[in-house]
């Protein structure tokens, strides 16, 4: 099975839990986002706390969990926006 | 016409960008800082933003306010880095034959944005504290179901807030 | 603050002068001179006051708004005399603590500005024409009914449209 | 009988219709403004065409057709307003 390499961003509160601005993350083909939220969660519990608030983008565009991540994908993982 | 800047914003600038003799009506909108929120002393703000999808998620504003309103001109200018009170955070401007849809574009400008476009604030309060703005995150003290029981993601969640209006 | 003047409109002064650290909006209106109405091309505009009454009408809206909406500063201004396309009738600025305040009071106050205030405006058109614009005014050659038969006089006429806000 | 002595103003389209600026009326004590109406309407046809459309305000402040004129008032007669 194939390997696919994705980036994902942190911002604002979700960038103090992870501590990282960023990761590189290698995943099978075909996993989705919601299985990723799930890798992330677990390797750093300080974010799953925020859990179901948190958003999440796919190549500047909001995403739903059910997508497919493609190689080269960069995700973006953070807190409800504040700006305005 | 959007723009992500860390330097002030040219209001006079902005305005005359959205004039036009097809227009009837200019409204602008600025948000600045305030000095109390809820009886607690803000010192100064620091607004940082997601800058390629802020910019990208600017630009979808622009394109769907367009679509919805109709406007003649429109610029949406969002301020990044430090602030100071009473300085210009936000501003929009828009132009519409009408007075009233320039209302209506402006406010749904406004609270479309703040719903949608991924800029954060961090308020440094005047006792020492500082904290992340990001309305309905729990705080990281408070335990939640696991991750699997969690329904809803961004896109949905997003849409739906959009479709209700905001407050 | 209210202004009734021949000059131009200072908006980036009118702008500064309601900013304030305990405001969180500000919205400025800009009523602007449009070429084209219902199809007629405008080339200019005349702008006639009852200068006198109109101060004290302009004084008695911000009072009133004031007292609707929680205004941290306001200030109208009014334009008088001869206009060209895309200039600047009546400039309207309004700071709040909060955004939806500030939209809600500036389009209360243009709206009951048009109902209320003694200005008048004079459209020069491009085919030579100039006509009064006089909502609800019957054309000069209309037949009407006897004086003792009209019911309603101003100061009914004006609350009542007040109440009922208007389009 | 007494009378008073009000000054009358006229503006935009009112002024054309009566091709004055102002007038002054002598009237007797306690004329309502409804009776000075039927006074300026009676010498003003292109006036009274106008009707019940036209404002009228007593020293500045929009008044009803009720109201006793005093010795020294202003009434202004005008069309609806346009301002904005």
């Amino acid at each position: 099975m194939n390997e696919i390499q994705v980036t994902v961003l942190f911002f604002a509160a979700a960038r103090d839990a992870t501590a990282t601005e960023s990761t590189t993350e290698l995943l099978a083909e075909n996993t989705r986002l919601a299985d990723l939220r799930t890798v992330l969660f677990t390797r750093w519990p300080q974010l799953a706390r925020y859990g179901s608030a948190l958003l999440w983008a796919v190549n500047n565009q909001y995403a739903s969990s059910d997508v497919c991540l493609r190689a080269g994908d960069v995700v973006a993982c953070f807190p409800p926006v504040s700006g305005g | 016409m959007i723009s992500l800047t860390d330097q002030d914003i040219d209001i006079a600038g902005l305005t005359d960008l959205v004039r036009h003799d097809s227009a009837g009506a200019v409204v602008v909108f600025l948000g600045t800082v305030r000095e109390f929120t809820r009886g607690v002393q803000t010192k100064s703000l620091e607004y940082t933003a997601y800058a390629e999808m802020a910019r990208v998620s600017l630009q979808q504003l622009e394109a769907e306010a367009r679509q919805r309103f109709p406007i003649i001109e429109v610029g949406i200018i969002h301020r990044t880095g430090a602030l100071s009170l009473g300085d210009v955070s936000v501003a929009i401007a828009v132009s519409t034959p009408h007075r009233a849809e320039a209302f209506a574009a402006g406010q749904w400008i406004i609270d479309t944005l703040k719903i949608r476009v991924p800029i954060w604030k961090k308020e440094h309060y005047s006792d020492g504290r500082e904290e992340w703005q990001h309305p309905g995150l729990p705080s990281p003290t408070e335990s939640l179901g696991a991750p699997s029981e969690i329904p809803n993601f961004a896109a949905d969640r997003i849409a739906a807030k959009d479709s209700a209006g905001d407050q």
